[in-house]
C-alpha cells in the first residue's frame, strides 16, 4: 500500500523545514564578524602546514568492500527470516548452506588479515 | 616509509598533523608533530618551550630564599615536592640541621603531595582514555589534600611550602585528625578507581602492551620515577640515595614487569598506597619540638657545588646548585624528570595508533611547567 | 577451574558490571560540589590571599614602621615603601605603600619578615579585575580592603 | 621604588616597574643587611660574580670563605661548624683507573660534600664518557644530568657538567670539562640517548656547540631568538626585544 | 476523497507536528538529563543556574546556539558544510514515522468524537478503521525494519560529509572513523534484528509488537543476547561512549564537528540525541514489547494495564536511555582498531551464530 508512505513524505518535508527555518532565523539574529584566524581550519592553534585533502591511507577500502558483501547477505536474510515459520526445515538447511559459504569466506578474510585495521 | 609507499599502486601520503599546543590531551602546551600513516604514527616530534619562563635565569638574580617560590612554579602539580629538593641541597651545603618534627612534617607533606600528584595524573590519564568519572573522583580526593595544604601552608597549589631550616609554621590544630580521616578513607577510594579501571577490559585493552620499553632502554632514555619502575628497574631515590630521613620509614617500591602503560599505571596506583603508609608512620611517630631549625637570616652557602636529587612524584628531580659564596646562587640547574623523560615519547609512540599517543603522553605524566621551566 | 571462572566472568561482563555498580552507587550519594558564588568556601586561617596593611586597632595608626624589609625580601620586587623621616621624633614615617598584585606570587615572604605584622596576606581571594591598573594597590586600598563597587557590580560581596 | 633607585644596577625587577614610576618620591629606605648584600652583589655583576665563581672552582679550595654568621644547627649534635670545602680524592679507584687510562686528560679528582667531581679535558671527554659507560668496573649507565656553567672572564669560559649514576654501583659522580667559547663539545647522544634534549637545552641557553648531535637546534626558546640567556653577560632585562615586539605584540617593553 | 485527505494528510500532519515538537523537547531535556545524571554519578551537581536545578538550561542552550556566530572555515566547502548537519538530522527525525508509540486503534475514540461533528458516520468509520489514522503511530509500512535501518544509515552520510567538507584534519579523521565504524556495526546489528524477525515473521514494527503480545513474552526474554548485540551496536552507531570515536574529544578534539559552531553544530548535536532515542525506541519495540506492559497475557498482572500504553513505551525508552548515560559515566573509550576488531571479530560471529542457533531451535 503505497499510500502509507505519504506520511513519511510529509515527515521529511517537516523535518527539512526545521533546520532551514532555524538557519534562517539564526542568519537574521546572529553576529558575523569573521577574521582570518577565526576562519582558519583548526589544528591545535598552529597554522596547518599541509593540506588535509592529501591522499593518505585509511585502510578503509577493504572494510568498505567487506561491508557491502555482508550487508547484501543480511538483505538476503531478511525475507528469509520473514517466511521462516512457514517451512522451517527446508529454509534452515538452505540457510545453513548459504551462511556456510559466507562463513568460509569470512574466515578466509580473517586469516588473510583483512580485518586488521592497523 | 617512503619506499614502502612508492611500491604500491595506490600511493598514499603521510599525513602531518599537529597535536597541541591547543589540544585537550597534551596536558598543557605540549605540541607533538605527528606523522600519520592512516592513524598509525610513523614519527612524532615534540615541540616544547611554550611555557618557558627562564626560571633558572631568574634564580641567578634572586637570593636563595627568594628562589624558592619560583620552584613551586616549575612542577606546579607537585610544588611541595619540588621545593623540597632545593632546600635539602641548600641546607646540606650550609650544614643546617632541621629539627626532627620539621623533618617528619616535610616528609609527610611531600608524600601527601605525591598522592595528590598521582591523583591528578590518574584523573587526566583516565579522562584521556575516556573514563570521565574517575577524573572527578580523583579530584574529590585531591581536594581533600589541597585543603590540608591550605591549612598548613596557606595555599593550595603553589604552596611555598618549606623554608630554609624547616617549615614556616607548625601544624595547625585539627590537622592530624583531618589527615587521619583522609588516610582512613583513602584505600576504599583507590579500590573504587581500580574497580572502574584496573579490571575493566577496555582499560586493559587500551593500556596493556602500549608503549613498551625495557628497563635498559628506559635508563638509556633517562626515564625516572614510575615510568622507569614500570619497566622493572628498582630505582627510587628515597631508597637508592636516601635523603631527608626517608631511611627511617618502611615502604615498598612497586615495580612493573613489562614496561607498558598498564605497568606504569599500576606502579603509580601502588605508590599512592605506599605513600599513605609512609604518612601513617610519620603521624604515628611525630615528635614534638620546633619545626624550624636555626638558620641564618641571610642564606649564603659556601662556595661549592652540590647535586641534590629527590624523588618527586614524576621521577628524579635534581637541583644542581653552584654557589660562589654570595647570597645569590651562581647557578641552579633543575633536572626536571619529565623534561628528560618526554624525549622518550618519540620512541614510545612509534608504530602505535594516534589514540595511543594520548595514552602514552598520559602515562609519562608530564607537567609542562616543569618541561619548559 | 580458575580459567573457566575467568572465562565466565568475561562472558558475563563481570568487570564492566562491577564498574557500573560503582557508578550506580554514587548516583544517589551526596554531591561534593560547592556552589561557589552562593556558598563561600571556608578558607584556612593561614590562607595567603589579598594583601592588607594593618592599622593598630586602638590608635588607628599604621603598624608599618617603613623598615622596607618586605620590599627587600619580595622576589618580584613589587612592594614599594615610601617613608619620610619625621624631623621631630627622628623616626621614619610611612608616606606611601604600593603593592602590585598583578605580579604577586603569594609566597608570603613579606608577611614573614614583617617585624610588626603590618603587611598581611588575608583570606580574601577574589582579586579579579577588569583592568591592569587596578591591580596596583595603593596604601588606601591596602588598609581599607578592596572595594569592589568600583566595578559596577557588587557581586562578590 | 623611586626613580633614583631605578637607575641603579639591574635588580630583579621586570619591566612592569615603569607602572610605579609615577609614585611620589620616596626616601631611600633603610637597608636591611640582606638587601645590601643583594644590591651590592647585583651591581658587581657580572665581572665579580665570575671572579668569585672562579674561586669556587675545584682547583682552589682555600678561597672558600669561612662563614662566621652561621650558627650550629643543634648544639647537642656534633656540630659541623666548618663550612664544607673541596677535598682531593684519596684512594679513589675510579680516579686511579681513569688516570691510568687517560693520564693527561684527567685534570683533577675532588669531592665536595661527598660528591666526587672529576675534571676532564675536552680532548678526552668523549672517550672518558664511553669508558665510564662501558667499562665493567664503572658501568655508569645513566646520565642524570648534563648542563653547563658560565665563568665569564675565564680563558675557557664554559664548563660542561655531567652527572652520572651507576645503577649497579649505586654511586653518583660529576664530571666537569672546561670549554672555551667557540669550541665544540663532542656530543654524548651516542653514549646516552637521554643526552639529546639536554644538549639541545645547553645549546639553546648557553650557545655551546655539540659536535655530532643529530638535531642541534633551540628547544625551549623560539628558533629565531637572539642570544643565549643563561650566559652571565646576558642581562635578564635585555632579552630579545625585537622578537618580543614582533611576536607578542607588546608595545611597551622594559627599557 | 475528503476521507483520504484526512487519513493521509491531515491526521499524519498533526501527529508529525506533535512528534516533532515532543521529540525536540525530549532531545533538549535528554541533554539536561544526561548532564544531570552524569553529574550525580560524578558527585557533582550539573547545571544549577538557569531555572530551578537548571531546568531551563536546554532553552538557554538553544538560544545560545541560535545567537552564536556561525563560522564556515575559509577552506571549507560551504554548500556541503551547510548541508551535512541537515543530512544528519533529518533521517534521525524521519525514522520516527514508523515507530509505534501505541497500539493500533489508540485514537479511535478520540477521532470518532471529533470527526463525527463534521462528517457523516460512514466516512467517520472509514477513517477510524484505517490504522494510519487511528493508530498510535504515524504510519505502518510493511518494511518498517528495513526502513529504519536504511534511513538511519543516511544520517551517517551527514557525519562523513561534514567531516570532509570542513577541510581540516581532525574532522576528516573523525569522519573516516565514523564511516568505518558505522559500516562495521551495521552488519552485526542487522543479524541481531534478523533473530527477532525469525520469531515475528514480519518487518512491520507494529506487527512485531503484536506478535510479542500474542506470544505473551517480550522477545528480550527469549533472545537476551540479540538485545545486547542491538544495544551495543546501537551505541556504536550513535557514537556513544565507549564507542564515541568519531568525536573522541580527547583524541580528535571534536571529531567531525570540530569546525562546526552555532546553529549548524546544534543540528549535529540534535541528531546525535535523536539517534539515541531512535535506537532506544527500536530496541524497545523489537525486544521490550513496545507499548506492552510486562507479561501482557498473565491475568494477575492485568493491573499494569492502568498505565496507558504510550506511557509504558516512554518508560522503557527512558530506561534504555538511562542505561546509555550510565554506561557513558562508567566506561573508558575503545581504541579505533579495537572497536573494529570487536565489530568484525566478536559481534559479527556472535550475531551470525545467534541467527543460526535460533533458526535451528525454531526448525526443531
Amino acid at each position: 500500500m503505497l499510500a502509507s508512505y505519504i506520511p513519511i513524505l510529509i515527515f521529511i518535508v517537516i523535518a527539512l523545514s526545521l533546520p532551514i527555518v532555524g538557519l534562517a532565523v539564526g542568519w537574521l539574529v546572529r553576529p558575523s564578524k569573521p577574521n582570518a584566524t577565526k576562519l582558519m581550519p583548526y589544528e591545535c592553534g598552529v597554522d596547518p602546514e599541509s593540506d588535509s585533502r592529501d591522499r593518505f591511507s585509511v585502510r578503509f577500502y577493504i572494510i568498505a568492500i567487506l561491508f557491502v558483501v555482508f550487508d547484501v547477505e543480511t538483505i538476503f536474510l531478511f525475507p528469509w527470516a520473514i517466511i521462516y515459520n512457514q517451512l522451517p526445515i527446508f529454509l534452515f538447511i538452505e540457510m545453513v548452506v548459504f551462511l556456510g559459504i559466507l562463513i568460509v569466506g569470512y574466515f578466509y578474510v580473517w586469516k588473510k588479515g583483512a580485518l586488521e585495521w592497523v | 616509509m617512503n619506499t614502502l609507499e612508492e611500491s604500491t599502486v595506490l600511493d598514499t601520503k603521510v599525513l602531518e598533523m599537529n597535536m597541541g599546543p591547543q589540544h585537550p590531551s597534551t596536558h598543557g602546551v605540549l605540541r607533538v608533530k605527528l606523522k600519520l600513516d592512516g592513524e598509525k604514527v610513523v614519527d612524532a616530534e615534540c615541540i616544547i618551550g611554550y611555557l618557558h619562563r627562564g626560571i633558572e635565569k631568574i634564580s641567578e638574580n634572586r637570593s636563595y630564599i627568594e628562589c624558592v617560590p619560583y620552584y613551586d612554579r616549575t612542577d606546579y602539580i607537585a610544588a611541595v615536592a619540588n621545593v623540597y629538593g632545593f632546600l635539602l641541597g641548600v641546607e646540606k651545603m650550609m650544614g643546617i640541621e632541621v629539627p626532627e618534627r620539621g623533618r617528619y612534617i616535610r616528609i609527610m607533606m611531600v608524600e601527601f603531595n605525591r598522592i595528590a600528584s598521582h591523583l591528578l595524573w590518574l584523573a587526566t590519564h583516565a579522562i584521556d582514555i575516556g573514563a570521565m568519572t574517575v577524573f572527578l573522583y580523583c579530584f574529590r580526593e585531591r581536594e581533600e589534600i589541597l585543603k590540608l595544604f591550605e591549612a598548613l601552608f596557606g595555599a593550595r597549589l603553589t604552596t611555598h611550602a618549606f623554608r630554609v631550616g624547616g617549615l614556616w609554621k607548625d601544624l595547625p590544630p585539627g590537622f592530624e585528625q583531618a589527615a587521619h580521616k583522609f588516610l582512613d578513607e583513602f584505600p576504599a577510594r583507590v579500590d573504587e578507581y581500580e574497580q572502574l579501571l584496573t579490571h575493566n577490559r577496555i582499560w586493559l585493552a587500551r593500556t596493556k602492551g602500549i608503549g613498551v620499553i625495557s628497563g635498559k632502554e628506559a635508563i638509556q632514555w633517562g626515564l625516572t620515577g614510575p615510568p622507569l619502575r614500570g619497566s622493572g628497574v628498582d630505582y627510587d631515590l628515597r631508597k637508592a640515595r636516601p635523603y631527608g630521613g626517608y631511611e627511617e620509614f618502611e615502604f615498598d617500591v612497586p615495580l612493573g614487569e613489562n614496561g607498558d602503560t598498564y605497568d606504569r599505571y599500576v606502579a603509580r596506583i601502588e605508590e599512592m598506597r605506599q605513600s599513605r603508609l609512609i604518612i601513617q608512620q610519620v603521624l604515628k611517630r611525630l615528635p614534638g619540638g620546633p619545626v624550624r631549625g636555626k638558620a641564618p637570616k641571610i642564606v649564603k652557602p659556601p662556595a661549592g657545588e652540590y647535586y641534590s636529587g629527590t624523588e618527586s612524584p614524576r621521577g628524579e628531580l635534581g637541583y644542581y646548585i653552584v654557589s660562589d659564596g654570595s647570597a645569590q646562587p651562581f647557578r641552579v640547574k633543575i633536572r626536571p624528570p619529565t623534561f628528560i623523560g618526554l624525549q622518550a615519547l618519540r620512541r614510545l609512540v612509534k608504530g602505535h595508533l594516534m589514540a595511543d599517543v594520548i595514552a602514552i603522553i598520559g602515562t609519562l605524566d608530564i607537567v609542562l611547567g616543569e618541561v619548559d621551566r | 577451574m580458575s580459567n573457566t571462572m575467568n572465562f565466565l566472568k568475561r562472558i558475563f561482563l563481570v568487570d564492566i558490571l562491577k564498574g557500573l555498580a560503582v557508578t550506580f552507587r554514587y548516583t544517589f550519594k551526596s554531591v561534593y560540589t560547592e556552589q561557589y558564588p552562593k556558598e563561600k568556601p571556608k578558607l584556612a586561617e593561614r590562607y595567603k590571599g589579598a594583601p592588607r596593611l594593618n592599622n593598630d586597632p586602638e590608635t588607628g595608626e599604621t603598624l608599618c614602621i617603613a623598615c622596607d624589609l618586605c620590599a627587600q625580601i619580595c622576589p618580584e620586587d613589587l612592594i614599594v615603601v615610601g617613608s619620610q623621616r619625621d624631623p621631630e621624633s627622628r623616626k621614619k614615617v610611612l608616606t606611601h605603600y604600593t603593592f602590585d598584585t598583578s605580579r604577586c606570587l603569594f609566597c608570603g615572604l613579606c608577611q614573614e619578615v614583617c617585624p610588626t605584622n603590618a603587611i598581611e596576606l588575608t583570606q580574601d581571594f577574589e582579586l579579579a579585575t577588569y583592568s591592569r591598573s587596578s591591580m596596583l594597590w595603593d596604601r588606601e586600598r591596602l588598609e581599607k580592603g578592596w572595594d569592589r563597587i568600583e566595578f559596577g557590580k557588587n557581586y562578590h560581596k | 621604588m623611586s626613580k633614583e633607585d631605578k637607575t641603579q644596577p639591574p635588580s630583579e625587577s621586570g619591566g612592569e616597574k615603569s607602572q610605579e614610576s609615577d609614585s611620589p618620591e620616596s626616601q631611600p629606605s633603610s637597608q636591611a643587611g640582606e638587601s645590601q648584600e643583594k644590591k651590592a652583589k647585583s651591581s658587581a655583576k657580572p665581572a665579580e660574580a665570575a671572579k668569585s665563581a672562579k674561586t669556587a672552582k675545584p682547583s682552589s679550595s682555600a678561597a672558600a670563605k669561612e662563614k662566621t654568621d652561621k650558627p650550629p644547627a643543634k648544639p647537642a649534635r656534633p656540630a659541623k661548624k666548618k663550612a664544607p670545602t673541596y677535598e682531593d680524592l684519596v684512594d679513589d679507584p675510579l680516579l686511579e683507573s681513569l688516570q691510568k687510562k687517560f693520564s693527561e686528560g684527567i685534570l683533577s679528582g675532588q669531592s665536595f660534600l661527598d660528591q666526587a667531581t672529576y675534571t676532564i679535558s675536552l680532548e678526552v671527554l668523549h672517550d672518558v664518557l664511553l669508558h665510564l659507560r662501558d667499562d665493567a668496573d664503572s658501568d655508569y649507565d645513566y646520565l642524570i644530568d648534563l648542563t653547563a656553567l658560565d665563568y665569564l672572564g675565564d680563558e675557557k669560559r664554559f664548563c660542561v657538567v655531567y652527572h652520572l649514576y651507576s645503577h649497579q654501583k649505586k654511586t653518583l659522580i660529576r664530571l666537569r670539562c672546561a670549554v672555551a667559547e667557540g669550541e665544540s663539545v663532542p656530543s654524548a647522544t651516542s653514549v646516552w640517548r637521554t643526552a639529546d634534549w639536554m644538549e639541545r637545552e645547553v645549546f639553546d641557553l648557553f650557545g655551546i656547540d655539540f659536535s655530532g648531535h643529530p638535531d642541534l637546534k633551540r628547544i625551549l626558546l623560539p628558533d629565531d631568538w637572539h642570544g643565549y640567556p643563561l650566559r652571565k653577560d646576558y642581562d635578564i632585562k635585555l632579552q630579545d626585544q625585537v622578537w618580543i615586539k614582533e611576536h607578542l605584540q607588546i608595545r611597551k617593553t622594559p627599557e | 476523497m475528503i476521507e483520504n485527505l484526512i487519513i493521509y494528510f491531515l491526521i499524519p500532519f498533526i501527529k508529525i507536528g506533535a512528534i516533532v515538537l515532543i521529540l525536540s523537547g525530549a532531545i533538549a531535556y535528554l541533554t539536561l538529563l544526561e548532564r544531570k545524571l552524569i553529574a550525580h554519578i560524578q558527585v557533582r551537581l550539573g547545571p544549577m543556574r538557569v531555572g530551578w536545578h537548571g531546568l531551563l538550561q536546554p532553552i538557554a542552550d538553544g538560544l545560545k546556539f541560535v545567537l552564536k556566530e556561525d563560522i564556515v572555515p575559509s577552506k571549507a566547502d560551504a554548500l556541503i558544510f551547510t548541508l551535512a548537519p541537515m543530512i544528519s538530522l533529518i533521517p534521525a527525525f524521519v525514522v520516527f514515522s514508523v515507530v509505534p508509540f501505541g497500539p493500533p486503534g489508540m485514537f479511535e475514540g478520540l477521532l470518532r468524537g471529533i470527526l463525527s461533528r463534521f462528517l457523516e458516520s460512514a466516512s467517520v468509520e472509514r477513517i477510524v478503521s484505517n490504522p494510519i489514522a487511528s493508530g498510535g503511530f504515524v504510519t505502518d509500512i510493511n518494511i518498517a525494519v528495513l526502513f529504519v535501518l536504511s534511513v538511519s544509515s543516511v544520517g551517517i552520510l551527514g557525519v562523513i560529509l561534514g567531516g570532509w567538507a570542513s577541510n581540516s584534519k581532525y574532522p576528516l579523521l573523525g569522519a573516516l572513523r565514523s564511516s568505518a565504524q558505522m559500516v562495521s556495526y551495521e552488519v552485526a546489528m542487522g543479524f541481531a534484528i534478523i533473530s527477532v524477525l525469525l520469531y515475528a515473521g514480519s518487518l512491520s514494527l507494529v506487527e512485531i509488537v503484536q506478535q510479542q503480545q500474542a506470544g505473551g513474552w517480550w522477545y528480550f526474554f527469549i533472545q537476551p543476547v540479540a538485545f545486547f548485540l542491538l544495544l551495543v551496536c546501537g551505541m556504536a552507531e550513535t557514537n556513544r561512549l565507549p564507542f564515541d570515536l568519531p568525536e573522541a574529544e580527547t583524541e580528535l578534539v571534536g571529531g567531525f564537528h570540530t569546525e562546526y559552531s552555532g546553529f549548524r553544530f546544534s543540528l549535529f548535536f540534535l541528531a546525535e540525541y535523536a539517534n539515541m532515542i531512535t535506537v532506544s525506541a527500536l530496541a524497545v519495540t523489537l525486544f521490550w514489547g513496545g507499548w506492552l506492559p510486562p507479561f501482557p497475557n498473565v491475568p494477575w498482572l492485568g493491573f499494569l494495564g492502568i498505565i496507558p500504553p504510550v506511557a509504558w513505551f516512554l518508560i522503557k525508552v527512558f530506561l534504555i536511555l538511562y542505561l546509555f548515560i550510565w554506561v557513558r559515566g562508567t566506561l573508558p573509550r575503545f581504541r579505533f582498531d579495537q572497536l573494529m576488531n570487536y565489530g568484525w571479530k566478536v559481534f559479527l560471529p556472535i550475531a551470525l551464530g545467534h541467527v543460526i542457533l535460533y533458526a535451528a531451535i525454531l526448525a526443531i
